[in-house]
């Protein structure tokens, strides 16, 4: 085969995360001599299936997706079957109409969030605060399920791992952005007088740093609060001045990775017919305060 | 020049019909999405008429021509629908709950429209008996029929395995995928009802100036509340178009955000925003705008950013050149 | 005798294929008044809105004082002197009337801010000098005033810039008698003053009464230009229409039948107490001074208010309250005064505002056939003497005086038991208003419907009525048969309780 | 109407001169508001009436405010504009980076007042001189700003560490925190220009009827032109606000549906869809509302989905009470 083209199709091109993952795997095409074509769809699963369409119409030899709801496994994956395009999953699995799962590339969302809970616990026994001072956020969008699966994750490791009780949890809606976490920490900082001490987790770096800015804003020292985010994508805003804040750490997932990997499997298909695993998980890395300087170089925008 | 010319303009010229029959906005609208053809007719002209990517954008845009359609007809009453978005999610979760546990895709149908038109009755109610500002009720059930969606689906997407069913979304008749017959049926039955009716020809009368059309006799309340619950019921067929493309129910991915697009294209169709003026055929340009500009540029491969750069410049640009045209004669 | 103010010199105007205006020269001198005269759609309010510069002319020119000048925007028109009263008042619904009559002209307080103290003493000394305190406050929201409120505030509007040259475009035709007599009053002042004045009217007594030159305008064409020294209506008439009129008023009927409409001790939030009886082929004239009430007496017979006591029967059916549909298919209609906002859809063409109240005349099964409506509404209007350049151009491209024979079109389309007509000849040119009197005629007389008539203009109420009721401050003050009919008895009955005390204050006022 | 009733209604008692003074929608809505307060009051009244809460509410609708007010002048001058969301987003872009590049937090109010000012005075043009209708305009430049400041920013948050600009977002005077104060002025300033001032009444009278506005000389153009401009520079004092709360400039993080929320707000606030109507009193009480909305709920711990369906009947609520009690009287 001559020309080779790989779609890319993802949920939220306009989130760093996906900026980032978007760039990987355009790299990792052109370095293997293919054509590119990437598609934000913006979460909605209507405009997903026509991309896809409108890929296959194109003559695309390989396509890998993050799908904006998991229930659309079973289309996608037979529009593929039917068109006899490879397709891998990428940060969010998906299974066929028989239930086995399609070729996936990303991050194992209840682990990680387990990986956050035991690090929240680590840290919390470090502290050595009296238990009932303890208030513990659940920052949760509860639209996204790969979401509620890292707050899940989160919560049974931190419980598990502490002598912390499940009555603690204050669960917290936001939409998933950063000034909203801001806004609905405050208040919930205020709504609980009792608690001197915050625990808190999110979906991702925005709802936790989010989470530490209202508690700066609202007078708390910073070693009152301990939270750690997902992603890294706010690693630099949170640690850039080299200050000490409530955001302790953050599993940082380098997602250009996950798009380079996602478009390297797909060309070594293609080109040498090599069957695409089942599944390739990336596995993160803790970036604090102590060991930025040596991740600063990647993480930060000029 | 009174009665004599009053007979000799009604024959006219023919081009002079052609145009003011069509009316000067659609064709307008025809020269700019005709422009947006040659363009990517001419970058990817491989693929960009192929049977197979005509279909493509047809497709693509069925939901959008239903609701785009629809909300024209509010628009031009006088009113405004923004909860489309969310009835459509609301009655793809309703849709899959009935296939569900009826494993019967007619239950999943009357499901969906009943839901729908559930929805939309509530919407006319509260404008029409509530006094309510349209806008403020249908940002406000926008929030409610997601609420509810969330609340019965607790959030989760429902799947649908029943086959009869997904044909809706999948299959064919005569080489023309389903949703796309839906499409054209919805439009001429719009069409008629909007242009050829006498019911559909008193909206424009109402959105114009409800109070000559009260004077005139014709009871609006009943008028707002019917207009209201046909959008209800077309976002309930939007909402089995999604439930069978996506082959799930689920609140808010695909519907979020639709009823921005909708009320785009009804604009782009020539609405105007005080009511009594659009057309369908005005909406379904716009809607065929909206989706060649997405296929194109996929098929042309602009990075994300600069999609978001040229498709609001198109838009623009679009509109300007209607509206040029339109002040020149 | 020096130059004029302002010298037209082959002003023409085409829209499209329509020639409004074609090479109409004409002189307006300080201190002098020009009626402007001639049929609906002869050319009037486009020479008026190319004197603001509303819309450039297609070929000529305009002369202020010898210069010759061009007005891309109603501003600069204004610069030089000119102020227009339109002949359609507009107004914004959300400011107050201080703000309205000063709009784009407001006091200032410093350089920026608004004077809100000058602004309300301004406006209440205007209001004095119109002598209209009793109707309007300063600081009352325009949403909600009547017609002839909208055209005092629009009257005020241009006179108090106090431009050199003041243009009024039938600024009488919904005021009655006292309130134009008042209007006069001011114009002549103005023409004291050396204000040059254009003044338009179909009501040919004011002509008579007012003008120092009668200027004639007939298709476009400006046909007569002549001193209004000895003129009468009747030559002016001869001027404009091109034949002599008979006489205006059809005969009255001598035969009426029983009772078709029976108001019952009717009340809504405007009106209290009302009751009479309507008969077959009967002409019922209702009059009164402005805010009497008698358009919201028709709005609560026809349901478009809501009632708050009383009944209506139609031939002894009794209505529902606040439902038009149902009054309608009872067999009444009703035109209302308010062209623009009450009676026209302005986004759409004279057939189908035509066609309104008639959908089952112009439908299949349903389905609108453009031929039945073409064949119905072609017919009527050519009765009235529509001029059009067909029935599908838009209703704004019709004469002010047109537009209001497409409101009479819409409900003589209808078969009725009762017309309600309010201010029906509002803007109609001598020749077409006969014809209207004498299709109100062939309405009583031959289809035997009640008509009820409700007029400012006293020669008119007095002309076509065959009974009379009077109002005042929402009540019916007087009820005159054929024989008690005069003007002093109407105008005796008009002036509502409360204000006959002061009434010698107010002539005082208006001098 | 005679004239010894008209000096007794002149004369009129203080009640009712209040009444037509605050105007009778605010009124309700603040009768509206003072109903939210009681139920949070009753349900958290621990909390709920504390400084600290009280203060947690304003810094939540500060950014907000001020898009609403500004969007009531556009509102009222008979425009729309769509795309202050991707204006804030712009703007927190063009900041982030003024002050990375300069270290200057001058440079950084400077540039967000200026890019918000630029993209208002686009929005102007387009609408007054390319003749597009207001909706389409700003839809469209909605897409190129958000485009703009992606590729500015390639995506990604830009850091700002600069501690006098970030005491903006964090910082107090007199125990009020900056954004507050910035809320207050905001409003202030536009009251005295909205109702005060000369150029701010006839605002509404081009609202109201273009055509008295015409007729009366005013210049359209430059009024419209004008009131996009401020409608920018005040997205832009959105974006400051938003970059130093949240300590980076990020194209989309916390300004996407802005607009619609301040559309929204302004309309709570009586703002007719055809212009010429709503108050600056009118827009802060309809932020209020939904300030309140926001904040009880979290409080009284409402579950997400609950939560928005009680917003979605508290808003309908809010404004059914407004207009039942303007049309009894
Ligand atoms: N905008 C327009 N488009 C097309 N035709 C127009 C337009 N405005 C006026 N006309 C036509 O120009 C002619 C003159 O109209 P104009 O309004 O000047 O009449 P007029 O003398 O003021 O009549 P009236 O007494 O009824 O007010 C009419 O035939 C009218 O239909
Ligand atoms: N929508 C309204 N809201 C409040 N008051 C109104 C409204 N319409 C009319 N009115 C008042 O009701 C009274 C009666 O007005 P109406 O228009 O019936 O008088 P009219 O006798 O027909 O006089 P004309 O039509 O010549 O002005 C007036 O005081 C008027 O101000
Ligand atoms: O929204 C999250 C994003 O923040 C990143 O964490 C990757 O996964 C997506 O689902
Ligand atoms: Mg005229
Ligand atoms: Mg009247």
């Amino acid at each position: 085969q001559d020309d080779i083209k790989i779609g890319y199709i993802n949920k939220m091109g306009d989130h760093p995360w996906f900026v980032a993952e978007v760039a990987g795997a355009k790299e990792a095409a052109e370095a293997g001599g293919a054509a590119f074509v990437s598609q934000d769809v913006q979460f909605n699963a209507d405009l997903t299936i026509t991309t896809l369409d409108t890929m296959i119409g194109d003559g695309v030899d390989g396509i890998a997706i993050v799908v904006p709801d998991r229930a659309l496994g079973p289309i996608v994956a037979a529009r593929a079957a039917e068109a006899g395009v490879p397709i891998i999953a990428v940060d969010d699995d998906i299974e066929d109409e028989a239930g086995n799962p399609v070729p996936y590339v990303g991050l194992n969302a209840f682990a990680i969030g387990e990986q956050v809970g035991a690090e929240l616990a680590k840290l919390y026994q470090e502290k050595g605060w009296e238990k009932g001072s303890v208030g513990i956020v659940s920052i949760e969008d509860r639209k996204a399920d790969t979401c509620m699966q890292r707050n899940g994750g989160a919560e049974k490791a931190l419980l598990e791992n502490s002598d912390l009780g499940e009555d603690q949890i204050i669960r917290a809606a936001y939409d998933n952005t950063m000034v909203n976490a801001i806004d609905v920490m405050t208040t919930t900082l205020t709504a609980n007088p009792q608690y001197d001490h915050w625990i808190f987790y999110a979906c991702n770096d925005d709802g936790v740093l989010g989470a530490a800015r209202a508690m700066e804003n609202s007078n708390y020292p910073a070693e009152n609060g301990i939270g750690i985010g997902i992603d890294g994508s706010r690693a630099c805003d949170a640690f850039g001045n080299g200050r000490e804040s409530a955001f302790k750490g953050t599993m940082w997932l380098n997602s250009e990775n996950h798009g380079r990997d996602a478009v390297n499997l797909l060309l070594k298909k293609i080109k040498d017919g090599t069957e695409l695993p089942e599944a390739t998980y990336s596995d993160p890395e803790f970036v604090t305060l102590e060991n930025f300087g040596d991740y600063k170089s990647k993480l930060c925008s000029s | 020049m009174s009665v004599g010319s009053l007979e000799l303009n009604n024959r006219g010229n023919f081009m002079h019909r052609f145009v003011e029959r069509v009316g000067i906005h659609n064709i307008s609208l025809l020269v700019a999405l005709i422009g947006l053809l040659v363009i990517f007719g001419a970058l990817r002209g491989d693929v960009f008429f192929s049977t197979r990517n005509l279909l493509n954008i047809g497709m693509g845009v069925a939901i959008l021509g239903v609701l785009a359609i629809s909300q024209t007809g509010v628009i031009v009453s006088g009113g405004l629908d923004i909860s489309v978005g969310s009835i459509v999610g609301l009655t793809t979760v309703a849709t899959a709950m009935a296939i569900q546990s009826t494993e019967m895709a007619g239950m999943g149908l009357l499901a969906g429209l009943v839901v729908g038109g559930l929805a939309g009755l509530v919407n006319g109610l509260l404008v029409t008996y509530g006094r309510i500002n349209a806008v403020i009720v249908t940002l406000g059930t926008m929030a409610i029929f997601r609420g509810i969606a969330f609340i019965l689906s607790d959030g989760q997407s429902i799947s649908i395995f029943n086959d009869t069913f997904r044909w809706i979304g999948t299959g064919r008749m005569l080489g023309l995928p389903i949703p796309i017959w839906i499409l054209v049926l919805v439009a001429i039955g719009f069409y008629v009802f909007m242009h050829k009716s006498i019911v559909g020809r008193n909206y424009y009368a109402i959105g114009g100036n409800p109070v000559v059309a009260r004077l005139s006799g014709l009871s609006i309340p009943r008028y707002r509340v019917a207009i209201y619950v046909l959008s209800g019921v077309m976002a309930g067929v939007g909402g089995i178009l999604l439930a069978a493309r996506t082959g799930s129910g689920q609140p808010i991915s695909g519907s979020d955000g639709l009823e921005l697009e909708a009320i785009t294209a009804a604009f782009l169709g020539g609405c105007a925003m005080q009511g009594g003026r659009g057309t369908v055929v005005g909406a379904l340009l716009g809607v065929a705008i909206i989706g060649v500009l997405n296929n194109g540029m996929i098929l042309t491969a602009v990075p994300t950013f600069y999609q978001m750069l040229a498709k609001g410049t198109l838009l623009i640009l679009a509109v300007f050149l209607a509206e040029y045209r339109l002040n020149r004669s | 005798m020096g130059t004029p103010f302002l010298r037209t010199e082959g002003l023409t105007k085409h829209f499209g294929p329509v020639h409004a205006l074609s090479d109409v020269s004409l002189d307006v001198r300080e201190g002098e008044v020009l009626a402007l005269v001639g049929e609906n759609g002869a050319g009037k309010s486009t020479l008026m809105r190319l004197l603001e510069g509303v819309h450039p002319p297609s070929r000529g020119t305009i002369r202020i004082r010898g210069e010759s000048v061009q007005f891309a925007q109603p501003r600069e028109s204004h610069a030089a002197g000119i102020r227009v009263i339109h002949q359609e008042p507009e107004i914004v619904p959300d400011l107050t009337v201080a703000e309205n009559i000063f709009a784009g002209d407001l006091p200032r307080r410093g350089k920026y801010f608004l004077d809100w103290t000058t602004l309300n003493a301004k406006t209440v000394s205007l209001l004095e000098t119109f002598g209209m305190t009793g109707e309007l406050r300063p600081g009352q929201m325009c949403s909600g005033l009547g017609p002839a409120q909208r055209q005092m505030i629009e009257i005020m509007r241009a006179v108090q810039a106090g431009g050199q040259l003041i243009a009024f475009d039938e600024p009488t035709s919904s005021l009655t008698d006292e309130e134009a007599q008042r209007l006069f009053t001011i114009i002549d002042r103005l023409r004291g003053e050396g204000v040059a004045v254009i003044y338009i009217s179909h009501r040919l007594a004011e002509i008579t009464q007012l003008a120092d030159r009668v200027a004639v305008l007939r298709d476009g064409q400006l046909v007569d230009d002549l001193p209004a020294e000895g003129i009468t209506e009747e030559k002016i008439t001869r001027l404009m229409v091109g034949r002599p009129l008979s006489d205006m008023f059809p005969e009255r009927s001598p035969n009426q039948g029983d009772v078709v409409l029976e108001v019952a001790d009717l009340s809504t939030d405007h009106v209290s107490d009302i009751s009479f009886k309507l008969h077959r082929g009967e002409v019922l004239g209702i009059g009164g001074l402005i805010g009497a009430g008698r358009s919201e007496l028709a709005k609560g017979i026809f349901g478009f208010h809501r009632r708050t006591g009383g009944t209506v029967l139609l031939d002894g059916h009794q209505l529902p309250s606040g439902d038009t549909a149902a009054a309608i298919a009872a067999g009444i209609g009703f035109a209302p005064e308010d062209r623009k906002d009450e009676a026209l859809l302005l986004l759409q063409t004279i057939l189908e505002n035509a066609v309104l109240c008639v959908p089952e005349k112009v439908s299949t099964k349903g389905f609108f056939d453009r031929r039945k409506a073409l064949n119905l509404i072609g017919k009527i209007s050519r009765q009235m003497r529509l001029k059009a350049s067909s029935l599908d151009a838009p209703i704004t491209s019709l004469s002010g005086g047109n537009q209001q024979k497409v409101v009479l079109t819409r409900w003589l389309a209808c078969d009725l038991k009762v017309l309600i007509l309010d201010e029906p000849t509002r803007g109609i040119d001598v020749g077409a208003r006969s014809e209207i009197y004498e299709l109100i005629r062939t309405l009583t007389d031959t289809r035997g419907l009640g008509v009820i008539v409700i007029s400012s203009e006293m020669p008119e109420l007095i002309g076509l009525s065959d009974r009379i009721l009077v109002m005042a401050d929402g009540r019916i003050n007087a009820e005159l048969d054929k024989n008690d009919i005069s003007e002093e008895r109407i105008m005796a009955a008009a002036i509502p309780h409360g204000a006959r005390q002061a009434a010698a204050g107010t002539e005082g006022l208006a001098r």
